[in-house]
């Protein structure tokens, strides 16, 4: 038998990667063909800045579902980090960065505690991160009786929301969030366990990974995400509201899923993710650009995310690279299976 | 007349593999006809194709003179064709009843009332006793592969493939199950490919051979024809020197690992293991006497097992794998896909999966150029073959699949060994290898336990041998009186082991 | 046609005395209902529900304060009902329903969906209950009462507004609720026929922000991107009005695009006196609440009340700012 | 392995059932002892009648989940056939039951497109049904141009929202979809293959089954049941609005995993959907009675559905199925695992 040719798997992430990417950039130049002013620099800066936070919470997301889990409480964690922080600089009188660290440890902890439920208590993600859901949005209501709070301080909003060099600071954020991300996933042990777990709890648990441990990490690291989402919102709206963060659960998972993360664990990209979220982005700003009416823009914006996977599913699909993602695929190759 | 099946230029690749290249033989009717091979030489591959489940690049297949057109699982059972698979493809969410009537239309089940039945009797036959209503989940592998060998027959399949039915059997079930194959392919004039890598079997039970090499078919014999050491010779390509065991025996040696109090939930007798540096012991027992669970309780797999660990006399806390990856115990489980590896990453990130920092460079950050030379270096010594760590782990055949979790814990360094069959599946060259790496270990004075249901195996391993029943020790053989008599009639109860 | 089902609408509509007191066709102003018909009493064991949206908006909390503020100052025991998503219209019809089933005397409601209620206030007249609708969702139901302003009425007074301010027209953007919800409706059909009426005004765009404020604030950019020379944004809500604003300074036009806003929560008047925000068409939460348990209580009494109280929407800009610095009227 | 006495599957399922039905058992007395209302048989019906619509969706959305996929359509479907009803009834004046028929097939439709991306273009159901979601919200919207449909005829309302001897009619419909599915998945050929495809789909495939069939029937099934709520809930408020459907999306799908259905595929439970269904209902119902008020109600509805489902995890806990649910049951059970 002849021994290999050349790294398959490289070659594989790369055409999958290809894969959204090529979609992406179809859909960035189709809207640049329909609309002049869509690939100005300007206009890219504000889909970049409006896909920040879906990149944020689906970053952390991503590590979630990378382990086979699923995290929906992340648009409340969000809300309520946004409120408590707000509350703590507005009615305490918190310095700004004092806020942050706060919120962001909040996120943290609300994020641990997921971990928690779902590595004690044996619950089921879904269900442990659902019930946190309710009782995190609850939190945020009680925290100002259901009210926002404004009059964030301008210290706060220039220290997320204002320009470097021309570059939004969040759009850096989310750079600098990214590769911090793609490292600790790529090229720590930390980020090998949790590949490992997603890919078979039994053989990590076997092989010595504390496998409880990696996944309270990687839930907190997504309530922390969430929570510094959260926020960016306050900063980019100056005011905290007690839902804002709702919209982007179901967003931000789907720029994670979009990105290749697969909800059967063990696969997910970071790149991808944050190609997840730009399509997102670019698809809400184009849509207005064009003016498509609100009732089409829907219609439209689903018909483009199914295209978009769909191109992406078919880039690994040509036979080299048959047997790789979901389920399905894994299944799609029986040899793999029967092979010893 | 024409062969029944007739197998013609089937050539198979796989990325950066050649899994298949032109392999033509012949099957009549009534015959159970071997396919041997090395591990990796394709054997799977070509009953996937035969089964439908993987389109051939070349080739053609011809059944009853009818030459196959589509490729797909649904068109291979209509056409009589039915492969067990070497992972027995069960679904243990459903009852033994379901599994055998599963993907069968209502039509079929009307024509075949006594399906379930014929199956249940021919599972009793070969030594397994199990109703209907049991759900699949609750089956030993063992009795998932004497159910998956059962139904094969079930629904007038004229052609049975069955990929290593046997592998986590015990001699004398493999020789019952194989047993009634036999009578059935009598009474049916069926055709059987039969795929082991145990030879006594291939020899006892086959009417003829076929040695795949390289994904070439290098050889084809009766087997009244032919020996043992022929068909060896033909699936190496070199004459093959048999293992001997070279670890020194030292009866006198300090004991190296001791594990007393040893509880599993599901075995509570208290158990005691003790190995001295540089012993082999060698656990026997049948299917279900508790050995998996004995290494599972000492690794403190499963919840609710408990007991005290002493390595050179000082004693580690271990709770669970973690820790006792710490205090120095691996442990190779016994089904290697599922507990072994993460079949969808590289093999070199599954060695390096062992490792606390090992690998790390500057602070947190890892070396994967560390990590793949370490995994390198530790295949090599291994043959590892496709010699490429780089692949994806579900990319080599099940023996080298096999090395991949030995490595995992051999670069990495332990005090004790534990395996749980560590030759599952492996063919004869690969066995010798991992028996000759077993010695190693123990001449370098690591303390093993191997449990085996390969009583030869067993048996030109060990310096000590422990017999296992219903979850105790029931006796202990040193010398001379390691032989199979002794281990089975101790291992079923017929006589009771000297103390 | 009211029959019996399981969500109520037993006694037939009609029958109970409350119908007969109420004057369907009649409309009046808070003020003038109040003079004729004087300061309500309170029976003994008056219980007032109000069945509302999510509290989490801020225009319904103050709707409710306004019940809960006049029922107190009449001495009155009230209890507040609300929902935990501004979509789930069975949620609300079963609080609704478990609202009547504790006793209430008098029910105020909110409803999400303009129908939605209905089996439950035709039990409630059935019962002898008062049921009064508070804003937006004027039914048609008979002896039903509605207290709030013409929905239709809102857009249009923003329209016409926006004419007066841009004597030589322009182009115009509207940024809508959700695509489904009434409010979002019946404020985009008033404001665009209002535009009819000033053809020099153009509708260049209109988006769905959601009531999201960071979405209204991504849209307003994007809007801002592709009209350059925009003049105004008409925004059906104060929330998303705040993001608009946002946007607007963003891209230095502050003052230069003028924004309405909708509702006149007091973050909007804020940013009016601050002038980030042009004007919002105000509304009066919690006149409207006070209406609703005032009629409730007239009714209790056996007075005739006119089936629709007006609480008309009014503008709220940098001139008349000041006089409603607090809260909300 | 000796003979098994009595299969312990049964016994398991027995244990899970036991474990939530008694979860939901305590919420009814502890609610009954709080609220001397709450027991009362009108008041157990006002319970029933609030939990049919998520009872009849995550009926359906439990079929999708045991073959290990999701359905996040649901939502919009039953919007849309609401709105298209009652369309053809108000505008069309079409005989209110063969507009019911009309919805149904409808419903049915949306979830055969639903299969039909899932298994022809190989899209991740998450992502498919996330994209259908927005579509066929779209389509709703558009129908209408978003406006509400009222003046439904009164006879398509008691057709759904009346009484047969003391019993509504919607209870009754869940009743009997209740037992059809039981039926379907437990005594049916395809039944079995459903919970093959879920359990293993690589087996049900080896072994002849149609799997994408199986697919696109359990996503149509789905989209069936969804179209049903939909109508149910036009009959409840005497009125179609275009987004009436949206908020039991997350509901359904709760209801069918606080019920038992394992998101990895292979397990799920007809009763445990309805009772999760019954216990959601219970929630809304029993708080209010309690005058909780609305904030802290979300707090107390999420502790509830973590802790009954947590009591339903340890009710499988004892040691043999420890590794109860989860990823690796379905690969393969402890019992197996620890097999000599
Ligand atoms: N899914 C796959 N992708 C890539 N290569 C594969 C795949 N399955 C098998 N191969 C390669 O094809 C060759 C033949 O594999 P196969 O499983 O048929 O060998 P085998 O004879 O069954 O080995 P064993 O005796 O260990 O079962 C091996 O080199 C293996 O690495
Ligand atoms: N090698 C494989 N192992 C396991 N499952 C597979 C494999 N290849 C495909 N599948 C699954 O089976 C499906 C294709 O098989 P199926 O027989 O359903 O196709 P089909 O013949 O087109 O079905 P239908 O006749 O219903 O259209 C794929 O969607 C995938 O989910
Ligand atoms: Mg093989
Ligand atoms: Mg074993």
């Amino acid at each position: 038998m002849s021994t290999p040719t050349r790294s398959p798997r490289r070659l594989r992430v790369n055409v999958q990667t290809l894969g959204i990417f090529g979609a992406a950039a179809i859909i960035f130049i189709i809207f640049g063909i329909l609309s002049p002013s869509f690939l100005t620099i300007g206009n890219l800066r504000d889909i970049a800045v409006a896909a920040s936070i879906n990149a944020i919470i689906g970053l952390g997301v991503t590590f979630v579902i990378i382990t086979g889990g699923i995290d929906l409480s992340v648009g409340s964690i969000a809300s309520l980090v946004g409120i408590v922080a707000a509350t703590f600089m507005v009615s305490g009188g918190v310095a700004p960065i004092l806020a942050l660290l706060i919120g962001i440890v909040v996120g943290l902890a609300c994020g641990a505690a997921n971990g928690l439920l779902i590595t004690r208590l044996k619950l089921p993600p879904f269900i442990a991160t659902l019930g946190t859901m309710s009782v995190f949005q609850g939190l945020a209501y009680v925290t100002t009786d259901g009210k926002p709070v404004y009059n964030i301080p301008p210290e706060f909003v220039l220290l997320l929301n204002s320009y470097v060099g021309g570059i939004p600071v969040m759009v850096i954020i989310v750079a600098v969030v990214g590769v911090l991300c793609w490292l600790l996933l790529r090229r720590t042990v930390f980020g090998e366990n949790v590949i490992a777990v997603g890919g078979s709890e039994e053989t990590a648990w076997l092989s010595g990974i504390r496998v409880n441990r990696v996944k309270v990490a990687v839930y907190a690291l997504s309530g922390g995400l969430a929570g510094l989402a959260g926020l960016i919102l306050v900063a980019r709206i100056n005011a905290a509201q007690t839902e804002g963060g709702s919209p982007y659960l179901l967003t931000a998972i789907a720029a994670a899923v979009i990105g290749g993360a697969n909800l059967m664990g063990g696969e997910g990209r970071i790149a991808g993710t944050l190609v997840g979220a730009l399509i997102l982005g670019a698809l809400t700003n184009g849509l207005v650009l064009l003016n498509v009416p609100s009732f089409y823009e829907q219609i439209v914006t689903g018909l483009v995310v199914i295209i978009a996977v769909a191109l992406d599913q078919s880039a690994k699909d040509w036979p080299m690279l048959k047997r790789g993602k979901s389920k399905d695929d894994v299944a799609a190759t029986p040899v793999q299976e029967l092979a010893g | 007349m024409n062969a029944l099946l007739q197998i013609e230029g089937i050539a198979k690749s796989f990325p950066g593999v050649r899994a298949l290249d032109g392999v033509t033989f012949d099957v009549n009717a009534g015959e159970i006809c071997t396919i041997a091979g090395e591990n990796g030489a394709g054997k799977s591959t070509l009953l996937a194709i035969l089964g439908g489940s993987l389109t051939p690049d070349r080739g053609s297949i011809t059944i009853d003179g009818v030459r196959r057109e589509e490729y797909s699982p649904r068109r291979a059972l209509a056409d009589g064709i039915v492969i067990a698979q070497q992972e027995p493809a069960v679904v243990p969410q459903l009852t033994v009843a379901q599994n055998v009537t599963i993907g069968k239309s209502r039509a079929q089940r009307k024509q075949v009332p006594g399906a379930v039945d014929g199956v249940i009797a021919d599972m009793n036959r070969m030594g397994f006793e199990t109703t209907p209503s049991t759900p699949v989940s609750k089956l030993s592998p063992a009795e998932r592969q004497a159910l998956t060998i059962a139904r094969a027959f079930a629904f007038g399949a004229k052609v049975i493939a069955l990929d290593e039915p046997t592998t986590s059997m015990l001699e004398h079930n493999a020789a019952q199950v194989l047993e009634r194959v036999r009578e059935i392919v009598q009474e049916r004039g069926v055709a059987v490919l039969f795929v082991s890598h145990k030879m006594p079997e291939v020899m006892r039970v086959s009417d003829s051979v076929v040695v795949l090499r390289d994904g070439k078919n290098a050889y084809r014999a009766e087997i009244a024809q032919t020996s043992e050491q022929e068909i060896v010779q033909k699936m190496v390509g070199r004459e093959l020197l048999g293992f001997t065991r070279e670890h020194p025996m030292k009866p006198d040696a300090a004991v190296r690992f001791e594990a007393t109090d040893v509880r599993h939930p599901k075995h509570p007798a208290p158990l005691r293991l003790a190995v001295r540096a540089g012993e082999v012991v060698g656990i026997a027992g049948l299917v279900g006497s508790g050995r998996t669970e004995l290494l599972r309780a000492i690794v403190r797999a499963d919840h609710g097992s408990t007991g005290h660990i002493a390595i050179d006399g000082k004693p580690f806390r271990v709770v669970d794998p973690h820790t006792s990856r710490s205090a120095g115990i691996a442990f190779i489980p016994e089904e290697r896909k599922r507990q072994g590896l993460v079949l969808q990453i590289p093999a070199y990130a599954n060695i390096a999966m062992t490792a606390d920092h090992q690998f790390n460079t500057v602070g947190p950050v890892v070396s994967k150029k560390r990590e793949i030379d370490t995994a390198t270096i530790q295949t090599q010594g291994m043959s590892l073959r496709p010699a490429n760590v780089r692949l994806n782990a579900r990319q080599f055949s099940g023996g080298n699949q096999q090395k991949l979790v030995i490595a995992k814990w051999t670069w990495r360094g332990a005090s004790v060994y534990l395996f749980d069959e560590p030759t599952k599946g492996v063919d004869v060259g690969g066995r010798v290898e991992i028996y000759r790496l077993i010695d190693r270990l123990a001449s370098e004075g690591h303390s093993i336990v191997v449990v085996s249901s390969d009583l030869p195996e067993v048996i030109s391993l060990s310096d000590r041998v422990l017999v296992m029943r219903a979850g105790r020790f029931v006796g202990s053989f040193e010398g001379d009186d390691i032989n199979e008599q002794t281990l089975v009639a101790s291992a079923m109860g017929v006589a009771e082991g000297q103390k | 046609g009211c029959t019996a089902t399981p969500d109520g609408g037993g006694g037939a509509a009609g029958e109970g005395d409350i119908v007969s007191l109420v004057q369907a066709d009649d409309v009046q102003p808070y003020e003038d209902a109040l003079g004729s018909l004087g300061e309500p009493e309170v029976p003994d064991g008056t219980k007032i529900c109000y069945v509302t949206r999510t509290l989490s908006n801020e225009y319904w909390s103050l709707v409710a304060d306004g019940v809960e503020n006049r029922a107190k100052e009449l001495g009155a025991e009230v209890q507040i009902f609300a929902v935990n998503d501004e979509a789930s219209i069975t949620e609300q019809l079963d609080k609704a329903k478990s609202a009547l089933t504790q006793g209430c005397t008098v029910l105020l409601a909110s409803p999400i969906s303009a129908t939605g209620l209905d089996s439950v206030f035709t039990d409630a007249l059935a019962q002898g209950v008062p049921a009064i609708v508070l804003n937006d969702a004027k039914g048609t139901l008979p002896g039903v009462v509605y207290s709030g302003p013409d929905s239709l009425t809102t857009g249009r007074t923003a329209a016409d507004y926006l004419a007066e301010q841009l004597p030589d027209g322009g182009k115009v953007a509207m940024v809508e609720g959700d695509p489904g919800s009434s409010n979002a409706l019946n404020r985009g059909q008033g404001f665009e026929d209002g535009l009819a009426e000033h053809p020099n005004l153009e509708l260049v765009a209109a988006q769905t922000a959601n009531w999201d404020q960071t979405k209204a604030q991504d849209i307003a950019t994007a809007m801002l991107t592709a009209n350059p020379d925009l003049k105004a944004f008409y925004v059906q809500n104060d929330g998303m009005a705040l993001g608009v604003a946002t946007a607007v300074e963003r891209a230095g036009k502050t003052g230069e695009v003028l924004i309405v806003g909708t509702d006149g929560i007091p973050q909007a008047k804020t940013e009016i006196q601050n002038g980030r925000i042009t004007a919002t068409v105000s509304q009066k939460p919690n006149q409207e609440g006070a209406a609703g348990v005032d009629v409730g209580l007239w009714l209790l009494a056996g007075k005739e009340v006119p089936g629709w109280i007006e609480v008309p929407a009014f503008i709220i800009d940098s001139a008349n700012v000041a006089d409603y610095a607090e809260g909300m009227p």
